[in-house]
């Protein structure tokens, strides 16, 4: 099997799904000829022709909806928005459209679309290249939303979220885009293809949405985390020497409650991490989900490390991020250890 | 030495905030409209550059004269069969009208909408277009939907969202749904639909069908920046898509100059897109169906996209939360210089000896007692409150299927 | 003092302030000479003049635009977004611009601005006339959440966010405006005039953002709930025959942490309610916050109750809405009496 | 019997995608770019109705000709001095965007963007407008903050993120802000900006100020919602503001074509809107100067808004990630029809006895030297990563003050 990035492995899922869906076609800012700004739509327009990878005016709105009206029609339109950060423009269409079609058509009407866009910090991006607003989504019933955290799964998910019948927000880790990044951003980067999750299949294959991850496997706490952080909870678990059990939700919805259940219930100790700002992050769904889960098992107080109440400020990254150390931290202080 | 503004001679600056021409109270004044003689405006070529028909964006686009006969260029020549079912769609959707209308203020229902004054828009354009083409309406274009076929028995269980309601309960009246009769569901979002008719265009274009679609949006709506998306994306990709500006002059209580309807007029938007631009009485079935037919004809020649104004007049309150006569004379409607959309295909097929006053009271009672057979047929199911689907489908169709969460939210509600 | 309805007390807040302030102006769709689709701008245009209160173009999105550059220039802007609803299309301007203005000049630049918006079910609006959306502001570093559930506090809290420095989202329950609401919704409505909280003064008071109000004092178990829903809670108490403290938050960013701590530590039990769909709603905050602070004194599970994750539905708007039994029902398993 | 569109013998539609007309490897075209002779393009007197002055949307209005006079009636007749401080301007700005791009790529900061080609577009409007008017600008109107005698140095300071740094580290590099010099914190989200201008026009206006606003936007960001409701709101409340678009071909790797400007130009949208438009030679510094005098002089006497396109061609690579060659013809910026703002201005210098060769050299060797020394003194302070602003500045100015959430984290990270 060929060693992937997660660029490659996103691209050979529009690949393979382009080869064998007529109906599937792909469209965003600058995703045609050039290939993208990080290049994950590369060669696709080429391989597969102009009508079905193509530039898009600079109008995620309008991106977002004649993606619905596509779908409406019966394709499987894949759009990416070029940062996360540029999203807000296409939020109502997301909102009060793709997310509601079929409930309000009963069916009638759906609108099966794959949003993909790049989020999170860490490449000095500064406040509009680095956000994290996966939260506001899963706030809306009808959207689901997918954040991988490894080649292998970033293919399979994609391909399941393309497959899928309701809308899904896909969210790309960029800073894990060439290799896994665990937060101590003074080390060299390792490139993927020295990670067993790189073994990435050509072919058609998927990961299905709703089915958490345990990326390593721990008796004494639970980490929650998802894309770049799954990565940094792992070397804080190190860091921390707290056998951590990190799950790697793969999916916010639908969510795999049951893995998180089992987890907690087994170590009593949970601590969620994740880069968006703290107050109403994602974060807090899943401390209010395993509380309500898991109370009478809890001997500590859930910790949540995440991104500051404050834009992602361009030099004070690293204060901001949420790395290994804060995880690492908070680790301890759920074990009582601090 | 240079002179900062204030040492200059100068004004202050001043802010404009626009004043419709009459408030209750004042009288009726239309002086600003000016309508053209029918048959005035030229007809190009489908295959025209839209650069060489800009004027057609200013002016009129009117087949109907005084004398009630068709005339011009845009004379669409319809057969009377056609004409006479134009007349009895746009009667049956006034009485349908007239009649939720009542009902609401019944208390049998929720809310309610009239297109009254505005019919000829939706109908003509429905019988113009093809069974396949898909319509994305706004919540004023009950009359396509009507022509279209679709039982009025349906339209009536969505309004009363009983237990045959098509949404099940779960919109507004009046959002109705129904692909298999071309016609989207309706948004209570105003303009989100308008570039979702241009995607479905593209798809469209893509898959190489021959189907095309049909958007609509209100004159005060043309301000969301949907509706630049839609004419932004249908110019680009040169969709094969009918973008109609329905200018009924009203937006809730605001007047189309707080949609910059006062410096020009709404077909003109479509110029600086390069898309060909009609504007046409809305209120002349035979313009509106001639334009529509145009539009259509280009679209399906992949020559791209129409913007068409439909010049007419919203002639009942904006909804039944609303009283037009706080913000605008009382009797402005009786007014409105395009007259009556019904009253003038009827004079036209009267004066083309098709029709006759009387054949228009059978009409008119013929309407009403298909409505109320309707009515009664639908109201036996049950009005609002008496009867809906079964609760637990209010969980359903959130997804294709539903997630632990909500399996579990249904548990808690005991359906 | 006059009995105001919570029309009358918003409107005497911009009346106040437009009077006081000339820099203050007020706009949004039919808020001009119709004085706005629930008439809590009536009379204002007559009386300030065009200028000071005047319609607005159908664009959500340009209305707070033209509200922030008016801000930049040093006006205090008020606008009116018609239903919470349809605020999606402005929230690109909100979350990208008015939060940030600030920040990211460091103070050079601000958005003083106010945006004001009914939210909340009840009365038959169905799915894009009933929506919650709250929680994804609160989201948003840089912006402050306001929502009062009575006149007295409408007014106070509205001359407070006009007077404010920054951006503030004022969330207005139109379940409330011209009677308290507490979820029996078979029961005639009572006008707030029978209410002391619509004790009104005529001219200018505030009420600080930041602080909570105890709407009923309790020492079993504390609500926190704002808006429609303190009425709720408070008729759940006695439903549920549970002495509840029930907590009107009044603001949710800023957010009294010590009032709320305060309580859950004092009573042992939370239950937190919105009329908002659940998942990543603020009450996930909410709970979050309370187990951070109050993890030792928790007998019970925090107890949401919600909207549900579905859109509102039209004919099922009380089996949506988190009605008394609901927040009774969930008051008592919080008890341990189920 | 009607006859369904698949049995009419009709073409299937196809779906039209624009494609650019040179790729890398291509020969160069720009044969579709025929602009009109100079002095040609009339010049309306403020006072004329925008509907009367459509045709200036559709040509270009240009000043200097092929002899590098000053012909015709948009001719400024500007004092020497005037067009030599814009040569000063624009030569310091490629001076210092040159130094900047080379820092990038030292990695003595993370990004830079240049303006390489369109320095007029900035520079005439600066120096055509007041000092108390408001500049709305996009990331690459650098030159009007150069223009404004804003000192280099800072601008560094902000590009390093360091402790210096007016934004206190929070922007990405080239977003400056500097209200006292009437320049708009920059966004980094496109097309934000431009109905904020409007908005801030509009409370000039509403307060009975003399000032004004200038907004700029990309030809690629006029697709975004934005860009229509500053159009609409300009329109309906007049307010006093120049909005320009900057059309330079290109938004990063999308020619203009995917912003629907192979169907009409982007002067051409203000018509629909019934906004005063013009389209301007934006390399022709005496042009750019003359169309933001006449559309300041209208916004200033209560005329309302003017959009102006600037046609311009962005002759370097979007920003330091970019790299053109992977799009476009690599000799593209070369063969550009309307040649380079400096050199044409220069020569104009020249032809009236004002300039020389050798003067120009001069200047260029000044603007490097100020740009060195400017750099000299930035980066004492330090460059990216070598100094900061205190990281406890990073929890101020979220709000006016901090909240118990921010106090806390701000301990939480010990400063
Ligand atoms: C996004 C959005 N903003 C505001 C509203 C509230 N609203 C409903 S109808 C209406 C007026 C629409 O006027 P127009 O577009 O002219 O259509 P008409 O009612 O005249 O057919 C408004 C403001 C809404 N439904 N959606
Ligand atoms: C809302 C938003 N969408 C996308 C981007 C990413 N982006 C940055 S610059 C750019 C191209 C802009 O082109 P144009 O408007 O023509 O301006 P130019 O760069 O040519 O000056 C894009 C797509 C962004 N910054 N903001
Ligand atoms: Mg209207
Ligand atoms: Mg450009």
């Amino acid at each position: 099997m060929p060693a992937m990035n997660m660029i490659q492995a996103l691209n050979s899922a529009m690949d393979v799904m382009l080869t064998k869906d007529p109906d599937v076609l792909v469209f965003g800012e600058d995703v045609g000829y050039f290939g993208g700004v990080f290049r994950v739509t590369e060669g696709l327009q080429k391989k597969h022709g102009l009508t079905r990878c193509f530039d898009a005016p600079i109008a995620e709105g309008g991106i977002v909806a004649a993606a619905i009206g596509m779908g409406a029609y019966g394709l499987r339109p894949v759009i990416e928005i070029q940062f996360a950060d540029y999203i807000y423009p296409g939020y109502d269409q997301l909102v009060s459209e793709a997310a509601r079609l079929r409930y309000r058509s009963a069916g009638d009407f759906t609108a099966p679309i794959t949003l993909r866009t790049p989020y999170g910090g860490g490449i000095f991006g500064g406040q509009t290249h680095s956000q994290s607003p996966e939260a506001i989504f899963t706030h809306v019933a009808g959207l689901k939303t997918v954040i991988p955290s490894n080649p292998y799964d970033a293919k399979g998910l994609l391909i399941s979220a393309i497959e899928d019948d309701d809308p899904v927000i896909f969210f790309e880790p960029k800073r894990l885009y060439n290799g896994p990044f665990d937060g101590w951003h003074e080390k060299p980067v390792e490139p993927w293809s020295k990670y067993d999750l790189s073994d990435v299949p050509d072919g058609h294959y998927s990961v299905p949405l709703g089915k958490a991850a345990i990326a390593r496997a721990g008796d004494e706490l639970t980490v929650l985390a998802y894309g770049t952080m799954v990565h940094v909870a792992i070397a804080a678990a190190a860091h921390a020497e707290v056998d951590a059990e990190v799950i790697d939700l793969r999916s916010l919805v639908p969510l795999d409650i049951e893995t998180i259940t089992e987890s907690v219930n087994r170590t009593g100790r949970c601590v969620v991490v994740h880069e968006a700002t703290r107050t109403s992050g994602f974060g807090a769904e899943l401390v209010a989900l395993v509380q309500e889960h898991c109370f009478y098992r809890l001997e500590a107080p859930i910790e949540r490390v995440t991104g500051w109440d404050t834009p992602y400020p361009h030099a004070f990254e690293w204060e901001y991020f949420p790395g290994p150390k804060r995880v690492a931290a908070a680790m301890r202080r759920a074990m009582g250890r601090n | 030495m240079e002179l900062t503004p204030d040492m200059r001679n100068e004004p202050t600056l001043s802010l404009r905030v626009p004043v419709p021409r009459a408030r209750p109270g004042d009288p009726v004044d239309f002086s600003h409209i000016k309508p053209p003689p029918a048959g005035a405006a030229p007809r190009p070529d489908i295959r025209e550059e839209p650069g060489a028909m800009r004027d057609l964006a200013f002016t009129l686009v009117r087949v109907l004269n005084e004398e009630h006969e068709a005339v011009g260029p845009w004379d669409p020549k319809l057969d009377p069969a056609v004409l006479r079912r134009g007349l009895e769609i746009m009667t049956l959707t006034r009485a349908y009208d007239d009649r939720m209308m009542r009902m609401q203020r019944q208390g049998k229902t929720s809310f309610y909408m009239k297109c009254t004054g505005e019919e000829a828009v939706a109908t003509a354009a429905a019988l113009a277009v093809d069974a396949g083409d898909m319509c994305f309406p706004t919540y004023r274009q009950q009359a396509f939907l009507i022509a279209r076929g679709y039982p009025l028995v349906q339209m009536m269980n969505q309004i009363y969202s009983n237990a045959d309601d098509p949404c099940k309960g779960r919109q507004l009246p009046v959002m109705y749904t129904s692909k298999k009769d071309g016609w989207f569901t309706i948004s209570g979002n105003l303009g989100t639909q308008f570039p979702q008719a241009v995607g479905w265009a593209m798809a469209s274009a893509y898959k190489g069908d021959h189907r095309i679609a049909v958007g609509y949006i209100g004159e005060g709506s043309t301000a969301e920046g949907d509706f630049h998306a839609a004419l932004t994306f249908a110019s680009v990709y040169r969709a094969p898509v009918i973008l109609n500006v329905v200018n009924n002059q009203w937006a809730i209580s605001s007047f189309q100059g707080f949609a910059a309807g006062e410096s020009a007029t709404f077909a003109a938007r479509g110029i600086g897109y390069g898309v060909a631009a009609l504007r046409v009485d809305g209120n002349d079935f035979l313009a509106v169906y001639a334009a529509t037919k145009w539009a259509a004809e280009r679209a399906r020649a992949n020559l791209g996209p129409t913007l068409i104004e439909m010049f007419t007049y919203r002639a009942a309150a904006h909804s039944t939360s609303d009283d037009p006569s706080r913000y605008r004379p009382a009797e402005e409607p009786q007014h409105w210089p395009l007259g009556d959309p019904i009253e003038r295909l009827k004079q036209h097929l009267i004066a083309s000896g098709e029709w006759s006053d009387a054949k228009q009271k059978t009409l008119e009672k013929e309407a009403v007692e298909a409505v109320r057979a309707a009515a009664k047929e639908s109201e036996a199911v049950g009005t609002l409150g008496q009867s809906r689907p079964s609760a637990k489908t209010m969980f359903e169709d959130v997804y294709k299927e539903p997630d632990w969460r909500l399996r579990r939210q249904r548990q808690e509600v005991g359906v």
